[in-house]
């Protein structure tokens, strides 16, 4: 892949995010309700509250705020939480790696999940091994995150011991025990979406006439199962997974606070909730970042796949 | 076999169509210039009334492009094209939708060129009332005389096009266009897609259609057999430019620009005593987007001299109503190598 | 008029009608039987969703109370029940509006390209890069929490999937024969597009509006999870299930049985949505 | 006593700002006090003060100024010795007007001096309620040089900077926070007190606090042995968890008392004539709850029915107060003298996805159906609550209050007097309420200040400017070899004398 | 035009050969009872109309068909039944003694693996070589099917190529292995007559080098009559007539086989109407008593509706199903 292609669809990210900006700073400027008195409580008297916000500069007029803002975003500085108290970047700097951490995970294990059970499906379609699959992912399409969560936790955390319950550990095989759980959730939501579509997709490609010419090369089924069969229908997946993985971050709004774990998800909740201002467009920025890279990563990594898609 | 002398219906003069090629998005953003695919260069050609022009050539040679410029699906580069005294290309609204309806396309994929979610009758039908061809009350009795007139009986208009055999699509894509009553007919690829016994069901019945109906018919095919029989004339193309004009008897017997002589020596014959040792052409088709200079078949063409290279033969008449475009019959004559006829 | 050409016979007098699949019929069974209980809830219960009885708090599931009863001594089936309007009508509105307005806008600049296609496109871009979610609970929380916002937020992000898929559909029906014939009989352009390209393109998104559908109410549930979905006492089964979590370990059916409820409701749409997929595929 | 270990506890939320004086929120304060110590204490039950770091203080006659002892041989964690100058310094940036929301409280401070192991506070009037500020949070000792030794260019910067390393000389020490995910106190070697048993505090070695925002999780961590306690255990759940052997469910008392706020003005801020203006009405409503089904239905049987607007332990909270029996027909009979023979609508907000609100108000709707008061709920999410109860743009709201300083004070002066908050935004100004409570803030002696409030709390109960309803307890669950942990009715959760037994 | 070797064992021998598949409009007999021998070194056409079964036949010699579709009979390689022989074995005949090609070169190449690769691949199970000596067969095997530099083009992809030079690649993938007989499944319809004129006689001279026997299926009779030694005519999943090329342009001995060729453009005068064979092939769920053809044949009596009339040998080298053969007229002339 060309490097300039990479760089170029990293300079179409900057119009998009100035974009993201504007939209952010009106949004939550909409959202009723200050950050100060939020924070402050019920009891807080009025002096207070208006010492608070000239401390925080939010009694300038908006316009002068975005500007600040858009200075201060241009020097990579993100401003301090209101709430917390510290820079947004810092709180970003811990807790993304988790959510990331947690995301992958997730992505993993429902790619682990996903591909074998889909092609057993495939293979075996329309028998009782296909319904079994297609019937427990369906299961868990139709249930509510957090219900599959805290029956996990519950199953496997509380009663059976096998997982610790929430947490996210110190270590790196500290963090894959602690997450297991709540990346399973995701995983399994995910793995719901990528069975569908990679069973279909397999059992498209077992039809296709590259695959009969395989088999009449007299290549061994393994082979043309793995060498054929799933980098052709794992084309289309890998688009569908980079299109979820905005999802799987939305997702872990709900799994982060089920399972406890210091993420951004949680901590985006928390700040819509308390207005924490600098806070939320610091991580609308930040997913929008994300995203937009995973999109990227997705077009290069498919056109890895496919090579019949060209860039450069 | 002699083509009805008649005045030219339509004339194409100096068609023109490019395509932008698909462009890696780099040589885009490095500023390169977009490359094009040369579908259809300089373009002249007539269409007689009432007779049958062939159109033949390989795969990507325009005969797709210039039908298509011609019912005005693509919006040609440059050119004229005249019907009657109509300026083809700059027509607009209601006075294009009324040369559509005197020139008519069928098209070649009997199963994706009738809506599948559309019964035959509605298919026949929108188009008259469209085009007001009858009032709404003759509209049904008009159905089922256009499904009888393509050999279909009158239930076939409460079927969709799923339940049909693909000659039976074929007709009922014919029947669609004769609805609107047209002059000329486009015919591109009409019969290629099916077998020969119900290609040869619904030539009959073009041929028929064409007698009774006192149709002009552009067909374009790649199937030789089927041109020959059919036309009055046919034109040769090769990459975007037509090589040879020329009534049928003379392309098929004494065809003069190489690339006519080898395409029609490709063609196999029926005759399994008469078989070639040798491939008739070597070579493959040079890519559109990177047409050769002059003329484009030299690179494959055995004939080929210095000139064929700078300078593009342009289309000569050279007597009995035949055209060709080749150096080899333009003077100042080369070093005499004549063309051969098999 | 007659012809001298041979008639061939139509194929297949009694034309073949392709029967829904049973797995489509059993969809459309469990719609039905949530219908009728959104439409007709008195048929099924006479007892109210919402009110209390001191006297029955956290019943496990008896003669009384089939489903038992929850915290409020409320009658869980019931709540099932009446939850079966809320949901419906959320699977229903957090999806038409996106599908209609999704669905036009696509056919339209997939019909029209160039620079309406353009323009839409970076809108979507701009809303994509958002995870859903966060979108969704940023928009609710300007707008107030309550399941109309909640229809406004979704509706403002979720038309770009059925844009994508419809524009992406037109796009490649405009390629197909018969849109070209039709340009060629001189049909309008909005003939073209919504006599034949538009019920050609829309089948893909109806099959996804199935699967969004069960997707509209699990949000529900997400957000009635954060406390921004149907708010109290209003019986909607994700905020039920929500509510119940507290009681998991000691009254599992308050939790349970709405779970089942969305689990019903969740497999009957993806029924019909896979049924949908094969009966609308056109037939060639 | 077992010496050593870490006790794990579950937190429904992080502390956001570890600063004694600039902090906002009971997350930080309820910490706080395991960090910091103040020259006095409160007692366990929240009622009065006990020596701090100084072991005696002394009030001139006058009642104009106080003396403190510091303590000998007091210490900072980091093991730099608790100066005079230390104190003094702590209390003057705690009663800079500028700094936080807290210096009110000891508003009554003219000068500090220090001589030797002594601090004299000069004050401006006589204050019965500096004792008890003393043992507030806010008014916690620092350390002044390790404070001006942290990065920052003024004072603001450098007290963010060491609240994230706060050192202070509470039993216990910031080892390691991770904000949002856990944070570790470590045991301060240098603490001053000695426990019952003689030896020195604290006996944990240290207080592992992990962040569980989900109910769910909390109890469900604890109950697999990965905490030994978790806070704010929902009231639904504390039936199941009493009967769990392994456990311990505590009701720790508390001054939480559960409210329903009215704006008493006689319009509303859109214009619309405001029932709630008329004080019949509002004693309609009283009357018409019946507080022992709430309590079943709300606290599963856990609160206790609010006789005043304060809670029962509250310091000075007056017994004889009858509240207000569940009278329908006097409720009834209220309204239609009141003019609302045929009813009346009133809307109250809620917390939107709080289930303690819709149960309440939605039990509430019944109860008040009953006498013909219609009640609309509106839902709005918790800033927006706020922010509309600033404006005083609400009929009634759901409302709660605990104590953070072992006084009435705090309360009747949010509550009951209209200074700077309007009575609780309730608009409700009572001129023989103001006197009275303008006396008691100078009045040193404990009983005539008690009948003070007696008249007080009697006068706001005749003018009903809120509902009373419910107190409840801070539910906390603790592994059974807990012991020596209190949350006390501040909520300051003690871990100074919390041990793990075998 | 090479003659087989005669006297010989035949190179395959299929007998009985027949296909069932189950649709949900009910089991379609796609292939009933076909029955026919191949020399080696010999090119046999199989023609027919669309959907008579030419495909499903030649895949069934191969056994790759998947599940719920039956064949059954016997298809004889070197004296062992392909179709009961275990899967290893078979495997071992399938791409390394009988190779496979396809109509169309653009889905029957894999189009994330680069042309190389899907050589190497065939060169790795069959002949055991990898590294540099599978490059260089590799690229030995595209020169032999004149792509030019072969080297260079190994590692593109088969987006890349043209589509002749795609059926190229796909005749060397299939030939990397040596068979001694190639299956072809319409391998010029997709091409230009210039390409599949070039192909074709790349087919034949490499039948030549490698004395290798070929099936080739084609709907189009010029390919037949340019390429075959032998002709079966298949027609409702039966083969009605099997005769030597010029046997079978110069005396068709069935109806269908007659109607064929004079259904085709060319053999009539200019202008004037074709002779299309009414109707359309019939349905293969609901098959007509008696001879498939019957409904659609012009020389059909009463004879016909009987029995099915068996293939039988009508004149030296010749078989025919039609009962009325000995009254059919010899074609016209065929021109072009
Ligand atoms: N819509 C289009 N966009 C881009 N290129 C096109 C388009 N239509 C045709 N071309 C290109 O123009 C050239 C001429 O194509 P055209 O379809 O006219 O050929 P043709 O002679 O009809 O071929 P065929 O026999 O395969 O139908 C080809 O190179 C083709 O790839
Ligand atoms: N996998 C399958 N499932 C269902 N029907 C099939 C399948 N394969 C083939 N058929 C049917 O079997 C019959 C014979 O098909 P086959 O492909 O052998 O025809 P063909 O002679 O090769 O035709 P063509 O010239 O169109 O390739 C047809 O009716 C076809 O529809
Ligand atoms: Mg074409
Ligand atoms: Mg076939």
């Amino acid at each position: 892949m060309h490097a300039s292609y990479v760089l170029k669809r990293l300079l179409q990210i900057i119009p998009l995010f100035l974009a993201v900006m504007v939209l952010v700073f009106v949004l939550v400027r909409l959202i009723p309700g200050d950050p100060v008195s939020t924070l402050l409580g019920d009891r807080a008297t009025d002096d207070i509250v208006a010492r608070a916000n000239k401390e925080l500069g939010l009694d300038r007029p908006v316009i002068v705020q975005f500007g600040l803002f858009v200075l201060r975003m241009l020097h990579g500085d993100m401003g301090d939480s209101i709430n917390l108290k510290v820079p947004v970047l810092r709180l970003i700097g811990e807790r993304l790696p988790v959510t990331l951490f947690l995301t992958v995970y997730a992505a993993v294990l429902g790619v682990l999940m996903a591909v074998p059970l889909a092609i057993l499906a495939a293979v075996r379609r329309n028998t009782w091994i296909d319904g079994l699959i297609r019937g427990v992912f369906q299961l868990g399409l139709s249930l509510p995150v957090f219900y599959v969560a805290l029956q996990l936790l519950t199953l496997l955390g509380a009663r059976l011991g096998w997982f610790p319950i929430g947490g996210y550990g110190d270590t790196f095989g500290e963090h894959l025990y602690h997450l297991f759980l709540p990346a399973l959730t995701l995983g399994l939501n995910l793995a719901a979406v990528l069975v569908r579509t990679l069973r279909s997709s397999v059992i498209e490609v077992l039809t296709a006439e590259y695959v009969d010419f395989a088999r009449a090369k007299g290549l061994p089924g393994r082979l043309i199962l793995s060498r054929h069969v799933l980098r052709n229908a794992l084309i289309g997946t890998v688009t569908l997974l980079g299109l979820n993985i905005g999802a799987l971050i939305g997702g872990a709004v709900i799994t982060e606070t089920v399972f406890a774990i210091p993420g951004v998800g949680r901590l985006l909740v928390d700040a819509i909730f308390g207005r924490d201002y600098p806070v939320i467009q610091g991580l609308t920025l930040t997913f929008a970042v994300i995203v937009s890279l995973v999109f990227l990563a997705t077009d290069l990594i498919h056109a890895r796949l496919d090579p019949r898609i060209e860039h450069a | 076999m002699s083509a009805p002398e008649a005045p030219a219906l339509l004339n194409v003069q100096g068609l023109t169509k490019t395509f932008a090629a698909r462009q890696g998005l780099l040589s885009r953003w490095r500023g390169q210039p977009g490359k094009v695919v040369q579908a259809l260069s300089d373009v002249h050609l007539q269409v007689r009334r009432g007779e049958t022009l062939g159109i033949v050539g390989e795969s990507g040679c325009g005969k797709s492009t210039l039908a298509r410029c011609l019912v005005r699906l693509y919006d040609a580069d440059h050119g004229t094209v005249r019907y009657g005294d109509q300026d083809v290309l700059a027509l607009k609204g209601a006075a294009l939708r009324g040369y559509n309806r005197r020139v008519q396309m069928i098209f070649q994929d009997p199963y994706s060129s009738l809506n599948p979610r559309m019964t035959v009758g509605q298919v026949l039908k929108e188009a008259l009332s469209v085009h007001r061809m009858r009032p709404p009350a003759e509209q049904d009795a008009r159905v089922s005389e256009l499904l009888s007139l393509v050999g279909l009986p009158p239930e076939a208009a409460r079927r969709l096009p799923h339940e049909f055999s693909g000659g039976q699509r074929q007709r009922i894509g014919i029947a669609r266009a004769l609805a609107l009553e047209p002059e000329v007919l486009i015919a591109d690829e009409l019969v290629s897609a099916l077998d020969v016994s119900v290609q040869a069901q619904v030539v009959n019945l073009l041929l028929e259609l064409q007698e009774r109906l006192d149709l002009t018919v552009l067909f374009v095919a790649h199937d030789l057999r089927l041109v020959r029989h059919l036309s009055h004339r046919v034109a040769v193309m090769y990459l975007g430019r037509v090589v040879e004009v020329a009534p049928t008897g003379a392309v098929f017997e004494a065809p003069l620009h190489p690339y006519t002589q080898a395409l029609l020596a490709a063609a196999p014959s029926l005759d399994p005593s008469q078989r070639r040792a040798a491939p008739a052409i070597t070579g493959e088709l040079p890519s559109p987007l990177n047409v050769p200079s002059g003329c484009a078949f030299r690179t494959r063409c055995p004939h080929a001299f210095d000139r064929c290279a700078t300078e593009r033969p342009l289309l000569q008449d050279v007597g009995g109503g035949q055209e060709v475009a080749c150096h080899l019959y333009t003077a100042p004559s080369p070093v005499g190598a004549g063309p051969q006829h098999p | 008029m007659t012809t001298t050409l041979p008639a061939p016979a139509v194929p297949a007098a009694a034309p073949k009608r392709r029967w829904p699949k049973p797995t489509l019929l059993i969809g459309l069974l469990l719609l039905l039987l949530l219908v009728t209980a959104a439409l007709f809830p008195g048929l099924y219960t006479r007892i109210s969703p919402t009110d209390f009885d001191y006297q029955a708090i956290l019943r496990p599931p008896h003669a009384a109370h089939p489903f038992g009863t929850d915290n409020f001594g409320r009658d869980v089936l019931s709540r099932v029940i009446y939850g079966t309007r809320i949901d419906l009508q959320i699977a229903l509105f957090t999806t038409l509006f996106p599908f209609i307005f999704g669905t036009l806008l696509g056919s339209l600049t997939g019909f029209l390209g160039r620079w309406s296609d353009a323009l839409v496109g970076r809108i979507a871009d701009l809303v994509v890069v958002f995870p859903f979610l966060v979108l969704v609970i940023a928009i609710v929380a300007v707008l107030g929490p309550g399941l109309t916002n909640m229809y406004i937020a979704v509706s403002a992000v979720g038309w770009v999937s059925y844009w994508r898929l419809t524009r992406g559909e037109v796009m490649a029906q405009k390629r197909a024969e018969y849109a070209q014939a039709a340009r060629v009989l001189g049909y309008s352009p909005a003939r073209v597009l919504l006599r034949h390209l538009l019920p050609n393109a829309v089948t893909p998104a109806i099959v996804y509006l199935m699967t969004d559908m069960s997707l509209g109410i699990l949000l529900g549930a997400s957000l009635g999870y954060l406390g921004l979905g149907a708010q109290p006492p209003t019986p909607e089964w994700g905020v039920m299930v929500s509510d119940g979590k507290n009681f998991m370990a000691t009254a599992w059916w308050i939790s349970t049985f709405p779970g089942l409820a969305l689990t019903v409701a969740g497999v009957s749409f993806s029924l019909i949505g896979d049924g949908l997929a094969d009966l609308l595929r056109p037939r060639q | 006593v077992t010496r050593g270990g870490q006790l794990v506890y579950g937190r429904y939320a992080d502390s956001l700002f570890l600063d004694p004086v600039l902090n906002d929120a009971n997350l930080d304060i309820w910490i706080l006090t395991n960090l910091y110590d103040t020259l006095l204490q409160p007692t366990n039950d929240g009622k009065s003060v006990q020596p701090g770091l100084a072991s005696a203080y002394t009030v001139s006659a006058d009642k104009k100024s106080m003396v403190l002892t510091l303590r000998p041989g007091i210490k900072f964690a980091d093991g730099s010795a608790i100066t005079a100058a230390d104190v003094k310094w702590s209390l003057d940036r705690a009663r800079n007007p500028d700094n936080g929301a807290w210096n009110g409280l000891l508003e009554s401070i003219a000068s500090i001096s220090t001589q030797g192991n002594t601090v004299t506070l000069a004050l401006k009037h006589p204050d019965p309620t500096l004792p008890s500020a003393l043992a507030t949070f806010n008014a916690a000792i620092m350390p002044q040089k390790l404070f001006n030794a942290a990065p920052g260019a003024n004072d603001a910067a450098k007290a963010k900077a060491f609240a994230e390393k706060p050192v202070g000389s509470g039993p216990f020490v910031l080892s390691e926070w991770k904000r949002g995910s856990y944070m570790v106190m470590k045991r301060n070697p240098y603490y001053w007190k000695k426990g019952s048993d003689g030896k020195a505090l604290p006996y944990l070695d240290s207080v592992r606090f992990e962040i569980i925002p989900d109910d769910n999780t909390r109890i469900l961590k604890l109950q697999a042995g990965e905490l030994q306690g978790a806070e704010f255990i929902p009231l639904s759940r504390v039936a199941e968890l009493k009967s769990n052997p392994k456990l311990n469910m505590v009701l720790f008392p508390s001054t939480k008392v559960n409210d329903i706020i009215m704006n008493n003005r006689p319009k509303l801020n859109n214009g619309a004539p405001n029932p709630l203006g008329d004080v019949r009405v509002r004693q309609a409503l009283n009357y018409a709850v019946n507080r022992d089904a709430l309590i079943q239905l709300v606290t599963f049987g856990t609160g206790k029915v609010m006789k005043s607007f304060m809670s029962s332990a509250t310091p000075l909270f007056d017994a004889t107060q009858k509240g207000f029996p569940y009278d329908p027909a006097k409720a009834k009979a209220l309204l239609a003298a009141a003019g609302y023979k045929n009813g009346v609508d009133v809307t109250a907000l809620a917390t939107s996805g709080s289930a303690d609100d819709q149960a309440l108000l939605t039990a509430l709707q019944q109860m008040w159906g009953a006498v013909g008061v219609r009640l609309k709920i509106e839902q709005v999410d918790a800033a927006t609550k706020t922010a509309r109860y600033r404006a005083a743009d609400f009929q009634m709201r759901t409302g709660a209050w605990t104590d953070d300083i072992a006084d009435p004070s705090e309360i009747t002066g949010y509550y009951a007097v209209s200074g700077a908050t309007d009575a609780a935004h309730t608009g409700f100004k009572d001129d023989t309420i103001e006197k009275l409570f303008a006396q008691s803030q100078q009045e040193t002696s404990r009983v005539k200040r008690a009948s003070l409030y007696r008249q007080i709390q009697t006068r706001y109960a005749n003018a009903s400017p809120t509902i009373y309803l419910f107190e409840t307890p801070y539910p906390v669950a603790l592994a059974k070899n807990v012991q020596g942990f209190v949350q006390i009715p501040l909520g300051y959760n003690l871990f100074v004398g919390a041990s793990l037994e075998k | 035009m090479s003659a087989p070797v005669t006297g010989a064992a035949p190179l395959l021998t299929v007998r009985d050969l027949d296909v069932r598949i189950p649709t949900p409009g009910g089991e379609l007999h796609a292939v009933r009872g076909v029955n026919f021998e191949l020399a080696q070194g010999e090119v046999l056409g199989l023609v027919g109309e669309s959907g008579s079964g030419k495909s499903v036949t030649l895949r069934s010699l191969l056994r790759l068909h998947p599940a719920p579709i039956r064949v059954a009979g016997e298809v004889l390689y070197q004296g062992e039944n392909l179709l009961t022989l275990p899967e290893a074995r078979l495997r071992a005949v399938r791409g390394a003694q009988i190779g496979m090609i396809f109509q169309e070169p653009m889905t029957a190449l894999n189009p994330v693996l680069t042309v190389g690769q899907q050589i190497m691949e065939n060169l790795l199970e069959h002949k055991g070589l990898r590294g540099r000596a599978a490059q260089e067969r590799a690229a030995e095997l595209l020169d032999l099917t004149g792509i030019p530099s072969p080297r260079t083009r190994l590692a593109d992809y088969p987006h890349q190529f043209s589509g002749g030079m795609r059926q190229r690649a796909m005749i060397a993938i299939a030939l990397a292995s040596e068979p001694k007989l190639l299956l072809a499944d319409e391998p010029t319809t997709a091409l230009d007559v210039t390409i599949q004129d070039q192909i074709l006689r790349l087919l034949l001279r490499l039948r030549d080098e490698m004395n290798m026997g070929l099936i080739l299926v084609t709907h189009d009779l010029g390919v037949v009559a340019q390429t075959c030694d032998r002709v079966a005519v298949m027609y409702g999943g039966r083969l009605m007539e099997t005769a030597g090329v010029r046997e079978l342009f110069e005396h068709p001995r069935h109806a269908y086989s007659l109607g064929l060729i004079r259904s085709l453009p060319g053999v009539g005068a200019h202008r004037q109407p074709l002779r299309p064979i009414p109707g359309g092939p019939p349905d293969l769920r609901r098959l007509p008593d008696g001879c498939t053809f019957a409904p659609r044949c012009s020389y059909s009596t009463a004879a016909c509706l009987g029995a099915e009339p068996p293939l039988l040998r009508v004149a030296p080298q010749h078989d025919s199903a039609c009962v009325h053969y000995d009254r059919l007229p010899a074609t016209l002339e065929v021109s072009l």
